[in-house]
């Protein structure tokens, strides 16, 4: 455990991780950067991200808190949320490597063996090794409990069949954190799942493109026909898949492991769209006198203000002693519908241009809030719909019963 | 208040109901559409004959203009029938076209286009302009005009179909003043069309470059005529739009409900869950009304006061209907709905660009509340 | 079955209606009257409201076109349908008789025996003697096939025991339809019913009145211990009381039965709270200067207009194509959920004297919108929630399937 | 923007929170509340003594004047304990007489008045009038002013508390600038005070009538503080509102939850129907943005333009969020949600009655507006 640096140290490495992203981050590379790892489309904006990711890295601002002897930077966690806070000052890209760094690496940190913190670790913090998340199929969308993908032991490799979906990067990963079936008889349909550190470049694994309402591409489909795997990528034993795929949700969320740095998804910085709302015009008069727009605007404001201000209460015990669980579990479905609601809202200010879409010149702000409004499906529906999350809500914090 | 709507239905109006339920149902499965999604024309020239040989073009020209003689109120349940089947194509442009030439047309004028468009021939307006602005008043593409012809230039933006159009009736000021100009789309200089990358990907929208166009003075509306114009065509657009809307409405509610039925997760029928299930149930409620205003205004349409009222009830209800049913249809698809596979985002984009063409609800609203209450 | 009038009879028969509620018509007669009969309250509401029944009655204007054997008019629907326009027209006060003339009468003519009509169904329009309805239990008030009121055959009588609830004038009543559990071993819930006309005037029944929310009576639950009644008091035969209940259901929808006349519940006059709107004052400057308002309340009317249209749509089957049970079966739902809306928001026009309640003299409108708005849960709760309302739609107009 | 609030809270806080919990818990019992709707003066006086032994009264009054020296930010868990359990007695209105004397009192009337309200004595603001404006400075009630005794007249609504204030601030006219005047209630002419029936019936309010009550004109605050004391008045008591109706929005939202979990329909828990699961959980979201505002207000309090922004949105969310959950209270309660005896009502009459003294959500949303955008 590294030691807590002094407020001296602390402030000259945030003052150099200031001044490097002032220095490197590129904000327009000439080309739109996706704001979630779920929306990288084109090889232009992989690679671009790719060493962007490499180069923070290699900066020492990224993995800094993580283990020296795997490939981080063996510092103290204050230094990572630094140079962090610097990355969002400077309205960085994201990280690419979302699952290998928010997901696989902290799982793998804290239960893998030490062979597997040697392979592993390193070459997701420097974006060699692309990871992928392999939990949803087809026709479990939100039922992740009943995955049905086969893997069956043979020998020392385990034989896949079966498909997942909505795999990110899913055709640029080299592994995939996999949730699959090796017991059909289990009692429950939990404990028949195994977790694997399954490779990609396999014979029997191919993955085909999944076209977004966006018209863009972000997501696959994977398909596993007979393919083979090694037994050694089975990670937390046979029978233990469910609780592995719990753990890495709640690294997600921030627990236990320390954070590796930077973020995965931008936030939708409010100001945004403030400033269009602004510099917007509406039969001729600016779109802000508009009282029933000004009305709206300002209630979002106050959403905004309130679920911004919400993760700072997070951290205040002495504000979270009713219902401790509430805000933590509300959050997810809080922002992703009021991100929702805030795009669509704002094609409301674009009088006829309303009707351009990426691509066209006549489209304000070359499309960003139609494609923005059309990806925040994205959020309210994976990773668990709003439905279902109000069902965890209503069930986890709340203390209401299951609907069956 | 005596400028409300009431609902009615005239016999023909429902003898096309019935027709264009089933030709649009025939014509355009949701394959079709999508296969034209790609098609630079985009839409079936074969069906648009059809089209014109139903009399469909014709339906609310005079008969003295080789037309049908009836009115809007009739073409409504066409374009719902479009709508509710993703059935894109000129018919409302012309439509609309044939509107124009009907409030601001000189008799010479009408004589010369409206029996080629009651005949089949496509036509467009070209309206709107960068600024954005819903009041189609407010523009800058201009004409000079001197010893008899008028020299054109600006841009219009957002001119439907108008690679297809023969006539494109474009607003122009002259003097000061805003004029209707009838283009022949055979007289635009060489590239003065660029194709536009529009949020529905069934429609086919045009910038059109004016600089250079040059046509005689006597192509040009009378100047007197503007005004009514100008309402009439704000008007028939609310209609067609609220139909096409209402339509759609329909069918991304059938489509969702469908899902519902079939899909199963957690073991049951995803349709049984209430989360699902009654937000499905408002979605349809808002549906109805926005249909039971289209009816309301087909019935009110001419009558003084009233028809405009009724129209833009219709639009806006149908707008909100439309736009709510469809995001609802993406999210309650689950991961299926983030796809362009699903039709729901078909929908949700033809929504948006409704409401950017004739003003979204909200717009509706303000314009209605003057009507209302002042 | 009467003829069909000729234009002329019908014109005179309406003139001559048109002309008595011109004159009759009283409205406002000093004190508040009730909008529905569930909210009769005082006394002197209900002293008023039966007056006024009979008079109606007896010029002819209600239950014209029931047959004139059993104390109707015999005429055909048009003439009642005439008279009806004509209260509409002059704002007449409600029927107070409702449970009988809209529930019972329709029933009893429908499938009632000869004694039965000769007994009951003068004293219904005539008002004479008032009817309740006893289906909702305080433990069942949404699942009323599960009615627990036992009712036990002794000789020729039946012995009850149990109670109802929502009972509107239920301590004035002569009798009530009451649905009663004879059989608790019947294969299912429902078969184990059985429908009663029940007196009132019984020993062992017994009512208390209920305080509403608003503050004033209307209701009151109903007491039975070891009541007993005749066993003629049966209706339908044993196990046919759930029929029975769904068949007064239809006929309150309209279904079958020439109507009565008149109307139990007064539709809110939307005009009213334009006017309240028009007249209010917010910040120095009228309520409607006020964008927001504005903007709110013109979408109210869009609402409010198209519930208006829909009853006349509802009657053109050309427009009743696709899902015919649609129209019908929102209503209630649209109905009372968009009266709770307006109602709620018309206190936001009120500004600081929206504090005052009923009975204050600096209440607007005698507290009219805060009751108005308190009373508006009756009509969202009773006859079945909007909840239920929503099951109902999308089971039967949508086919979706059943929440269990 | 840089007039955004932030959260935090000091240790006095949390510390009377912990108080403020368990002595409102105790004292104040809904079988209580409802006893005291039924009495005149509507409170407890020996509770009402212990809160002023409890200092309460005192947390905001410097010591300088035998007060605590906190400020408002210590009064909010107070205030939102109370509204938690429905306990009503002059708390607020004394608390906001008290900040009025702190914006503008001459250290002379500070001096008289604050050690007393600092003891336990009970005051009141008189503000409101018959035009039902929000704004506090349109006001009718004038004084006369002449040899050094001033004349006042007119009347004065939604007075809380009156019957049981020594002291009454009142806000009046004089040579047509609105002054404020302290008025000790033993010094008003028989019959000044009527009780109102007001749709809290937890709370008691009083029209005053001001007609022939003279004062010495040192009991007029200063012309010159005016201005900051009305801007005070309307930030403390929206603060000290949006804290009550944040703790009543917890209360409905748990007296909900309860009856979800024990009451069965169709042989279940109707809790675990999804269309009163999910209406909840998103009322439970509203509420959990309104008490972070609310802790953001009391944090922000005192400063300069954040200070306002904060506040106001709190009041917004607060009372949205109240009467929203307080409305779904009745509804998701059915038939017992339409009696008397069901304590939804409770709630949502509270809550318009808060609004109707602060201005609604929509109100405080047009003044944040301003704020942020212009």
């Amino acid at each position: 455990m590294a030691d807590k640096p002094s407020a001296a140290e602390l402030k000259d490495y945030a003052e150099q991780a200031d001044a490097w992203f002032k220095e490197n981050t590129v904000r327009d590379p000439g080309f739109m950067l996706p704001l979630t790892f779920m929306e990288v489309s084109t090889d232009q904006q992989f690679d671009f991200l790719r060493d962007w990711q490499r180069k923070v890295y290699e900066a020492g601002y990224l993995g800094a808190s993580w283990p020296k002897e795997y490939g981080g930077g063996g510092l103290h966690s204050e230094y990572q949320r630094a140079a962090t806070r610097a990355m969002k000052k400077y309205d960085a890209p994201i990280m690419l490597n979302a699952i290998g760094n928010g997901w696989a690496g902290p799982l793998i940190l804290d239960l893998g063996s030490e062979e597997q913190k040697q392979k592993y670790i390193k070459g997701m913090l420097n974006a060699e090794d692309i990871w992928c998340q392999g939990f949803s199929e087809p026709d479990n969308g939100s039922d992740l409990g009943n995955a049905q993908l086969r893997a069956v032991k043979d020998g020392d490799e385990y034989v896949l069949n079966g498909s997942k979906i909505w795999t990110s990067l899913g055709d640029r990963a080299k592994y995939m954190i996999l949730l699959a079936r090796t017991d059909f008889e289990a009692e429950n349909k939990y404990k028949g799942l195994s977790f694997f550190l399954n490779p990609m470049q396999v014979d029997g694994i191919s993955t085909s493109r999944i076209k977004k309402l966006t018209g863009e591409y972000g997501f696959v489909q994977t398909f596993f026909s007979d393919a083979r795997i090694s037994a050694d990528c089975l990670f937390g034993g046979e029978g233990n898949g469910w609780s592995m795929a719990m753990k890495t949700l709640e690294y997600e969320r921030g627990a236990k492991v320390k954070p590796v740095g930077g973020f995965f998804v931008k936030e939708l910085d409010v100001m945004e769209i403030v400033e269009l709302a602004k510099n917007s015009v509406r039969n001729g008069k600016p779109l802000l006198d508009d009282p029933v727009m000004r009305d709206k605007m300002t209630q979002y404001m106050i959403d905004i203000q309130a679920l911004n201000l919400n993760n700072t209460r997070r951290r205040m015990p002495q504000l979270m002693q009713d219902k401790p669980m509430g805000l933590p579990l509300m959050n997810k479905l809080a922002r992703t519908e009021l991100i929702r609601e805030l795009t669509e809202f704002s094609l409301g200010f674009q009088g006829t241009k309303a009707g351009y879409y990426v691509g066209d010149e006549n489209a304000i702000d070359d499309g960003y809030w139609h494609r923005s409004y059309l990806n925040s499906f994205s959020a309210t529906i994976g990773g668990g719909t709003s439905e279902i999350q109000r069902n965890i809500v209503a069930e986890h914090a709340l203390g209401l019963p299951k609907t069956r | 208040m005596d400028n409300l709507g009431t609902i009615g239905t005239t016999e023909e109006q429902i003898e096309l109901m019935d027709v264009a339920t089933n030709f649009c149902r025939d014509k355009s499965p949701v394959e079709k559409v999508r296969s034209l999604i790609d098609d630079d024309l985009g839409y079936d020239p074969d069906i648009w004959r059809e089209i014109g040989e139903l009399g469909w073009l014709a339906i609310a020209i005079p008969e003295a203009h080789d037309g049908v003689g009836l009115s809007m109120a009739e073409v409504v349940p066409i374009a719902e029938q479009m709508g509710r089947n993703l059935m894109s194509n000129p018919f409302g442009s012309t439509t609309l076209a044939a509107q124009a030439l009907l409030a601001g047309g000189s008799e010479a004028q009408q004589a010369a286009w409206l029996p080629k468009i009651a005949a089949g021939a496509a036509a467009t307006l070209a309206l709107r302009e960068d600024n954005g602005d819903w009041d189609l008043s407010n523009i800058d593409a201009s004409g000079v005009e001197s010893g008899g012809t008028v020299t054109l230039s600006g841009k219009k933006q957002l001119v439907l179909w108008a690679d297809s159009a023969e006539l494109i009736i474009a607003s122009v000021k002259i003097d000061g003043a805003v004029r209707f100009a009838l283009i022949e789309r055979s007289a635009l200089p060489e590239g003065a069309l660029r194709r536009e990358t529009v949020i529905d990907e069934t429609a086919r929208s045009y910038e059109v470059t004016l600089d250079g166009v040059t046509l005689s003075a006597d192509a040009l509306f009378d100047a007197g005529r503007t005004r009514e114009t100008l309402e009439k065509i704000e008007l028939a657009a609310g209609l067609l739009h609220a139909a096409e809307m209402t339509g759609g409405a329909q069918s991304v509610i059938d489509y969702t409900l469908e899902y519902l039925k079939t899909r199963k997760q957690f073991g049951k029928i995803i349709g049984s869950y209430q989360a699902l299930k009654h937000p499905t149930v408002n979605n349809y409620v808002e549906y109805e009304k926005a249909r039971t205003h289209l009816y309301s205004a087909a019935n009110s349409w001419g009558e003084q006061g009233r028809g405009e009222v009724a129209v833009r009830m219709a639009a806006a209800q149908s707008h909100s209907s439309y736009s709510t049913s469809a995001d609802r249809a993406i999210q309650f698809h689950g991961g299926f709905g983030f796809t362009h596979d699903c039709d729901a985002q078909l929908h949700r984009r033809k929504a948006i660009l409704s409401g950017a063409l004739i003003g979204d609800a909200a717009y509706q609203r303000s314009k209605l509340a003057n009507l209302l209450f002042d």
